[in-house]
């Protein structure tokens, strides 16, 4: 079956989404990914939006994280401070965060390009609930596209905390224990993170994708699982559920 | 019996300043104390006033804004075109997911400093241009925080206090340019940041309904507005509509927003738009990608202000450069899932 | 442009321990973050349950509980009682503005420790003799506190970080008897005392209406009960009356309780019998004066209990003594302002 | 006209409530003093409840400050933090307190008598909201029966802070600056605060008062003020009022 890398990355990430279990999204490819996975794998996946909007019955892919669709038929209608202080006490598993830049530690840019800051080459919106969301959700995932500019050691401005430099840094940072990055989903592979080292470690890569490809698109050393696999490609289900539920005006899946 | 006091002696500890950011406004509660004593307009009597008027009366070059909503949900346009139409100058703003707000407010180059947790983007709608090159060139002194981090200094200054504990900005550079300190709990000896009690000159925040006193109701998420209108020197609001002080009474749970915290309320019906207003109308994306195309060159963008915002006398002359009630009821449709 | 922070460079302060008391609960928030994310129910599913097994199986001796409500207004009678009939032994209580709750819990003599903001008395009704002999005695521990100061302890755990500044009981021998820390805000330099977050093992609240899966709805006031049932690590719900998950999505800006807080949901209709349930029914203030005459001695107290607790299986049974639904029908006028 | 004390206590205590102000109440004679100011000189003063309610069209005396009067077509029905907060934040004018003892600087105690804390004489129930409210603000003021056991320096606990132990004393406990006690209305006098030593001062004695008789009921040495007067009795429209409005079935003005 036909599919295309959107498809691909958003079909794999509600793959993780465990039933019974809380994800903070943002707009897009994450949300319609725990769309997905509400409708396939995870009927009872609660989906919060950091403006407020808890639980809804979706109508339709959100535009803004805090448009009335985020609380459409909802079962809370809240606010920020309640949806970031449920991170904060511990309540949530699963986010997905986006950015310009990302390490092997999986740190994340959304801030800015460039080495000074009050007159930066490019400025990017900011942390927004990102680095909140980052610090206070037990496990964040990433879907993103990789190239080596974005995946680089050379990070100009860690915005959202991965594993900042390596094994204890966010414990010593201050940043609750067993929280972290969990798995970055791109257009080539699935990447998880080394219990020991806490850097970047390719669990499967995509049907078609040779090693070296993933190699060539990263700016850093990637370690790779000893039981490297072939990623599961979309089943028919997640493919038709997706373009026909989830997403039928293909904004997102028509993205790629 | 346990005792979980893990330090019970006086002890010493360090405050570690942990940013360069600069705090824009001042955190000290007693002062607050003392301007909310003398100032908030605690008389329950008829606020009712113009757009006009409260830009003129209430809004002063330099002050630091807060807005409510997030960005291009239930925002007061109608006060943030005003302020442009009347060229205030070098104001602050929380940028408190800023986004179609941060590109007004920087369209009419009113701003030369910003807290940050989101500005110059508008979500998937993408990256507004004209920000872009306000905030590249230099010309805005940023400080950086975090959506929760700015949401809990509006909430350290709505509970009378100078600071609050938090846990995000912890080990990145987002910490590096806040200007947060790192300090340790009395009671666990954990890591914290104290984030500084964030009071505005003037918070100006939309709602569903509100008597003409200022007692205010607003449907669906809250997002951080009970705590800035706790947390602004000057509340200025505006109203989908105007109910009678019965109708408040009737649910007094509903009340969010009591009338001794607002200085000046206007009606401004589709006061939202092109933003979201939930169960009234849905965000105008037509018109919101118009203005993202319109910041393409910088000529093309002074039409496109001239024509919507300097142009017009007030925000119903908007409301007609965008196709008037009919375009509005079509966005009514949107937001109630009414089959077109 | 100023810069307000008032100290810019890394420097030691003092923490210094302020009051004599113990510290009943954990305030670790790390702790605590470990048990939300491995104990609490985040199934979606029926918790529907019985007064019996939720005593049974959610409250074990020696646990620390927090009440909801306030005092005789919108209290969980019928779990209080079941405590009671179950004879649990050695609780821990959050006094906050604890009246016939704590007069309940003292009746059974199930509590131990207690923190102080308001016990013993039954507001303008008078005071508790059995309450007061209990205290008075020595048995129970206590650590003294303001009510503002417990709300504060309360709102830290929901918020997830381990202590607030607050500026209340400073100065006094309520801070002494307190076991607070005097500290400074890091930006201000003024003088705060910071509170410990408290996590009872065991909140218990009654509300208006909820459904099955635990998703709760109270009318009027909320006294603490949002940040209670956020702090507590087990939440039992007692709720007037069922409703389906439906009603709950049609107004979801109601719910002050998700589900994913709620271990367990019992429906009892009339359930803060004698209390005051806003827009239901008021207070049995005959039956409240009953019991603070019954305490004068203590047999007569005995038989009091006896008839009103122990010898009754269940709230029901309990009702039944007090004149059954046509009592509750009078105090629904009275709630009402029926004329009769 | 005939009175009885509480009708003379009340009837004072409702002169000082000025309009368009704020004031925090308990049961009892602080709320029909409220109840009294808002229906002859106050229109607009605005009632709030420490658990929650907010200027509410109070059909009946509060039995509760918890209890559904308090809210009652209110403006508000919030919650113990609002409406502590909104105290702390500094928009709180008038408060009313009790207690068992009271010394000179107006430090109260509603805890206990005796010298063992964890085994008191006498336990009492504590702060409750009171330490809170007359911590954060603006003017604390007492209606109370006057006796040398009550009025004393002898405090065996300070619940609550007046001036604590004199000028300055507040300000550097922490307390913010400008709140504190500011009239003590008793049975035989009304009470004020003397700007620089923050002591008891007698403003006027209540007609038929001896000085005498004021002293013999004070556990200390009371400061008099320069322009002592004789306290204005209540007026009948105060009295009508009071009687057939705010208190019709004499729960409160029944006990003197």
């Amino acid at each position: 079956m036909e599919y295309n890398d959107m498809e691909l990355m958003i079909s794999l990430a509600s793959r993780y989404l465990e039933d019974d279990s809380i994800v903070v999204v943002g707009t897009g490819a994450p949300c319609a990914a725990a769309m997905l996975a509400q409708k396939v794998y995870s009927p009872r996946l609660m989906i919060m939006f950091e403006a407020g909007g808890i639980g809804p019955l979706l109508p339709s892919m959100p535009i803004s994280v805090g448009d009335s669709r985020t609380f459409y038929r909802g079962l809370v209608a809240s606010s920020m401070p309640e949806v970031m202080e449920t991170c904060q006490r511990g309540l949530v598993d699963y986010t997905f965060l986006g950015g310009a830049q990302i390490d092997r530690y999986g740190n994340i840019n959304s801030t800015m390009v460039g080495t000074d800051f009050q007159k930066p080459k490019v400025r990017f919106p900011g942390s927004g609930g990102a680095n909140d969301l980052a610090s206070f959700c037990w496990k964040t995932m990433m879907i993103t596209p990789q190239d080596p500019q974005r995946f680089t050691d050379k990070i100009d401005f860690i915005t959202s905390p991965g594993y900042l430099t390596g094994p204890g840094a966010r414990e010593e940072a201050g940043l609750p224990p067993g929280s972290g990055p969990y798995k970055v989903i791109t257009n080539l592979c699935v990447i998880g993170f080394d219990d020991e080292t806490k850097q970047m470690k390719v669990e499967s890569t995509h049907p078609g994708i040779e090693r070296e490809k993933v190699i060539e698109n990263t700016g850093f050393e990637l370690l790779w699982a000893d039981d490297l696999t072939i990623s599961e490609p979309p089943t028919a289900d997640e493919l038709k559920v997706l373009r026909e539920e989830v997403d039928p005006y293909r904004y997102i899946i028509g993205r790629a | 019996m346990d005792n979980y006091i893990k330090f019970n002696e006086e002890r010493t500890v360090t405050y570690k300043p942990a940013g360069s950011g600069k705090i824009f406004t001042d955190p000290d509660a007693d002062k607050m104390r003392e301007y909310f004593r003398d100032q908030k307009p605690r008389k329950m009597v008829d606020k009712a006033s113009s757009i006009d008027r409260v830009v003129k009366e209430l809004v002063n070059d330099g002050d630091y804004i807060g807005v409510g909503g997030f960005g291009a949900n239930r925002i007061p346009t109608a006060v943030l075109h005003e302020i442009v139409r009347q060229q205030k100058k070098n104001l602050g703003l929380a940028g408190h997911t800023a986004t179609h707000d941060f590109q007004i407010l920087v369209g009419g180059k009113c701003i030369d400093r910003c807290d940050v947790a989101y500005i110059v983007g508008l979500e998937a709608r993408g990256l507004s241009k004209s920000a872009r090159r306000a905030v590249e060139s230099g010309e805005i002194t940023l400080t950086e925080w975090t959506n929760a981090a700015l949401t809990w200094r509006y909430k350290a200054a709505a509970m009378g206090v100078s600071f609050l504990p938090v846990r995000c900005m912890l080990g990145t550079d987002t910490e590096k340019y806040s200007a947060s300190v790192e300090m340790e709990c009395p009671f666990t000896g954990s890591k914290y940041l104290a984030v500084p009690a964030l009071y505005p000159d003037v918070g100006i925040i939309h709602v569903h309904r509100a008597d003409v006193y200022g007692n205010c109701q607003i449907d669906g998420i809250m997002v951080a507005d009970n705590d800035l209108a706790r947390a602004a020197r000057r509340l200025i609001v505006t109203t989908e509509r105007f109910v009678p002080n019965e109708y408040i009474r009737r649910d007094p749970a509903k009340t969010v927003i009591p009338y001794y915290l607002v200085d000046a309320i206007v009606e401004v019906p589709f006061g939202s738009y092109p933003g979201n207003m939930a169960y009234e109308y849905f965000s105008d994306e037509e018109h919101l990608r118009a203005w993202l195309k319109a910041e393409k060159d910088e000529a093309g963008f002074s039409d496109f202000l001239q024509r919507h915002i300097y142009g017009v006398s007030d925000f119903n002359g908007y409301l007609d450069t965008i196709g008037g009630l009919k375009r509005l009821q079509e966005l009514r449709a949107t937001e109630n899932l009414v089959e077109k």
